[in-house]
């Protein structure tokens, strides 16, 4: 069986509202189970939601704009990243003050414990610290910009 | 005017809320869980922000995270709903000292309801009845035996530091009394670490009366009518109506001018209910003050005509009341039945997926919902579903339409508290309005078994 | 009193009447093709009969499956609904026949009514005002130019074999009418078989205005109102009002009155709606009686807050009515948008599977739909998804809600014309009430192309 | 097994309310499983329908009564079977009057244009006629009741 055999039964799956499959023949298996309803009033994927805004008297489902960070999944470089969330709400800052550099780059390797951001959350600033050792290969926030909990704000790749 | 509000809830309320907002034409701002990211509340809201993990502590709780979203996000008023934070003093505080409008009374008509012995004192000053009692907590058995022996027995010992139903007992001599007070005592300690003990006088079958009271920053105060919410189980609201099927014009009319003598006392502002006792002699005592919406605000809506959600942000962004209390009329009975996930026969919480959704309509049917098709009903939170308001000319119309819409509601995936409903709108005595806080019991002659109990303390954040 | 009712239809009119019913306590049949299977109507009813394939000839309109399902099935009355059987006068007797109440009026007015010329003379002469023209067909142009003549210009010819909108020409002169008469009568041969002409007086933006009757067999006869329904769109109504945003009350009573005069003129029964046009200096003449209830029969239950289809049911069982016109009260303001399947851009029907549906709900939202999520709307039958009332204290406020409603309503799956009710309610002359039954053509300004005017017909049946 | 015939597989799947499905012969396995929201509220599944009765007060989710007539995916002898619907609501009748011996019996071998019984609707009695020839395997409706549009009357084996 070829990938795009596979292909066409996902999409099979998908157009025919299955959602299990196994095909077992002498020379392959196959199993594929979907994931149901998410298509339908797709909530705000994980990590990667902004709050939106829909102009009042139009209906929401009539579509919410897509999430403003592009998707990792797409970039086979950044597919090998690990992101840093976002620990609480408020406003992301790449740097210690206005005027100052930003704390890190793209490229800029990042230590355990290294300060990569602040969120400023009830006029409190708070300094994100690193829990993984790595390279920066994306800042997914523009300074200034409100940040939700759990919001990814840097994709890293990681080191050893 | 209002430029945008967060609404620091979730379910119906958050729903409700924003139903109002956009009357009003003011932009809304959901927060929500990583439990709730698919929460009706969620996919309504024109924003929509995470404020934190499941655990409501460290987010629907969590004040540094709302207040944060708030001003991260540009709000710069916060309505907190009912229930999580709507009376925590703490929050209405942190909402003002950040510059956001909280949408709700002040600061410290919030500390003093929340103080129970305080109110009571406050509203006993303001001439407005109270049980007789103490308004202190004992743990001397000969001051209790005093006070029982003025205001005469039965009386009732309730834990000081106890709440929601939990530790009380009643006494129906001395020697009652003398034998439970050191037990309650005990109790008392271990369960809430503070063995101090009110004593109360005790009604037998008193019916659970509330006024809506609405109050804008003007000094206008009126009340919007009673509520009758004396089918309670363990003192949750299960099914109110308005208005009472007992009170009459006239006692209605007192009733609700104390209401408003306590609302004027404490210089309250915005939307609250007072809630009185009401005995078989039709002498009425002040119990407490809720700071905020009820769940059970629909009904007073329905019978009045009067958007009580709107009015309330109106008030806090400073508008004055726009009527007078001889505008209010009211026509016609509603009636409430809060659905709640709990399997009927257990009565345990029956969290899950909603699956093969239809709600109620028709001609006097309201439903104000937090739920969808598809939408999960967490473990988290409480278990209210949604609540179905059925109104008519007379008590018999709304009971007659409210039997219909619940035997065409369809909620497979999760159990619900319909079959209860169902039977108590056949029941002979609700029929004829002969129903008091106890009157639940007799449909519930099961043993309360411990997880029962700890179902009926979920609920109570949705009182 | 009536122990089964078969109803005769599906969709929202089908939930509709079993909500009555249930109310009544009567057990209902739902009868069904093969295409609605899995249809709310059929999920709700206590029993269900499948009656034939797909198509409307072999199924919902096939007297004799449904008449044999109603026999077969232990029915003792027949609710016919609106669109399909419903002014059939041969379904009516033959449920007659066959010892099955059929739930309206009696099967003379059905056909006289659906006889307009004869209508139009028995009105006459009941001295109900009839517009001026021409009360037979005719090819004669002379005969026309007489008619035109003697009411003045300008004039309407009509093909007395069109309806729905269709085989209509005005003519402003004399050479106007030379000049098109011959076209509308090869027109009207060549679409209905049949070339004769009726001539009539043309009013320049009327209003069309409709009053609810209600009439038991024992000679009562009362009105409820009117309905302003004038938002149309090539005659098919998609937004109603209750009350009419100009009527007086001293117009509605003069109004009223004719049309119960009307109504007593031909001895009817039941409930049925009386169509009138109403000019711009506030004359108005009769255009044709609805021997059945209305799709937009909602408004008038909010204003009156009678369950026009209970009294229909009751009246068909003999009761006599419980009310005199006295004892009929208005109160606040109600609006239906009616939500139909369809493209907002082309206007084409958009048939297909709901997805992610949620109804709006909250205060004074009543919601009478057919459908639920996964619900599917077939290609066979009529468009209309669910009928969203809005009520209100004021007009303002009933159009304040709707906006709400409409704005949160999601239906995914299908497209609907939500986004031109919304257009409407923002509209500066539907808001002041300034319209008339041309007022939607400027929302319309696209060419009507022939698949839309096709789709307009498929919406006849729910007129 | 090709793509095509599963893409068959999943369309008769669909058609026929069907959602779940395995397969196995000695060179291959199929499994299917559709999404089952439509299990909720259980529609009448084709050809097997009864009208059934539900207390008017208890909300119908909370079980619709299982069809009466027993399912032939059940009885491996019944599988075989091909159905006779009615072709019309009404009455059935197995008998010609009220006395007369049965059309037909279990057992009973049928050619095509036999009367196989009898459908009253509106006072009419309608002989309903095979239209396979084959020998009677079930008979799925007792007599006098009341019969849907398509609901099947007997069930036959074919006989060539």
């Amino acid at each position: 069986m070829e990938i795009d055999d596979i292909k066409k039964l996902m999409e099979l799956m998908e157009e025919k509202g299955v959602i299990e499959l196994e095909i077992k023949s002498a020379s392959s298996e196959v199993r594929l189970v979907r994931a149901h309803h998410q298509a339908v009033a797709a909530p705000p994927p994980v990590g990667i939601t902004v709050a939106s805004t829909i102009p009042a008297l139009l209906p929401p489902h009539e579509g919410n704009p897509p999430p403003q960070s592009s998707d990792p999944a797409l970039d086979p470089a950044l597919a090998r990243g690990v992101a840093i969330p976002s620990p609480m709400v408020g406003t992301f800052y790449r740097t210690p003050t206005p005027d100052a550099k930003p704390y890190v780059d793209v490229g800029s390797v990042v230590e355990i414990g290294d300060v990569v951001c602040i969120v400023e959350a009830m006029k409190m600033m708070n300094e994100i610290q690193s829990e993984v050792r790595g390279r920066v290969l994306k800042i997914m926030m523009d300074n200034g910009k409100a940040v939700e909990y759990g919001q990814p704000l840097f994709l890293l790749e990681p080191l050893e | 005017m209002l430029k945008k509000v967060l609404i620091a809830n979730r379910g119906e309320i958050a729903v409700r809320i924003m139903r109002a907002c956009r009357a009003l034409q003011i932009p809304t701002v959901a927060v929500y869980s990583t439990a709730d990211r698919e929460a009706l509340h969620v996919r309504l809201a024109d924003e929509r922000v995470c404020i934190g993990p499941p655990n409501v502590r460290e987010s629907y709780l969590n004040i540094p995270s709302i207040v944060s979203a708030a001003l991260s996000f540009g709000a710069d008023a916060v309505h907190p709903g009912y229930g999580f934070l709507s009376e925590n003093g703490d929050f209405a505080e942190a909402c003002q000292r950040s510059g956001l409008t909280f949408i709700g009374p002040r600061v410290r008509n919030i500390r003093l309801m929340g103080d129970k012995p305080r109110a009571r004192r406050v509203m006993e000053k303001a001439g407005v009845p109270v049980l007789p009692g103490t308004s202190a907590g004992t743990t001397d058995v000969r001051e209790a035996q005093a006070v029982a022996a003025q205001i005469g027995f039965p009386i009732l010992l309730k834990a000081a530091a106890g709440g929601g139903g939990r530790g009380l007992r009643v006494a129906r001599s001395p020697e009652e009394l003398a034998a439970v007070f050191g037990v309650a005592e005990e109790e008392g300690a271990a369960a809430f670490g503070n063995g101090a003990i009110y004593v109360e006088k005790y009604l037998e079958h008193p019916r659970h009366i509330e006024f809506q009271i609405v109050a804008d920053q003007h000094r206008n105060v009126l009340h919007l009518g009673e509520r009758e919410c004396s089918v309670q189980r363990r003192y949750q609201k299960i099914l109110e109506e308005s208005p009472s099927p007992i009170l009459t014009k006239r006692q209605r009319e007192k009733m609700g001018a104390v209401a408003v003598k306590a609302a004027e006392a404490i210089g309250y502002t915005n939307v609250g209910t007072i809630e009185f006792l009401l005995d078989q002699q039709g002498h009425f005592y002040f119990i407490e003050m809720n700071t905020r919406v009820q769940v059970e605000h629909a009904i007073t809506e329905m019978v009045t005509g009067i958007d009580i959600v709107q009015a309330g942000i109106l008030a806090a962004a400073g508008e004055p009341l726009p009527w007078r209390q001889r505008d209010i009329t009211f026509s016609g009975h509603a009636i409430e039945c809060r659905i709640v996930a709990e399997d009927p026969r257990t009565m345990l919480p029956s969290p899950g997926t909603i699956r093969g959704y239809h709600a109620p309509g028709g001609l006097g049917i309201r439903v104000d919902s937090g739920v969808a098709e598809n939408s999960v009903i967490p473990v988290y939170y409480d278990s209210l579903v949604s609540k179905v308001v059925a109104y008519g000319k007379t008590r018999e119309e709304a009971i007659q339409r409210m039997r219909v819409a619940l035997s065409e509601y369809q909620i497979a995936g999760i159990k619900t508290n319909i079959p209860l409903h169902l039977q108590i709108l056949q029941d002979a005595e609700f029929l004829t309005g002969n129903i008091h806080t106890r009157y639940l019991d007799k449909f519930l002659t099961r043993p309360i078994a411990r997880p029962a109990a700890s179902a009926a303390e979920r609920l109570v954040v949705n009182a």
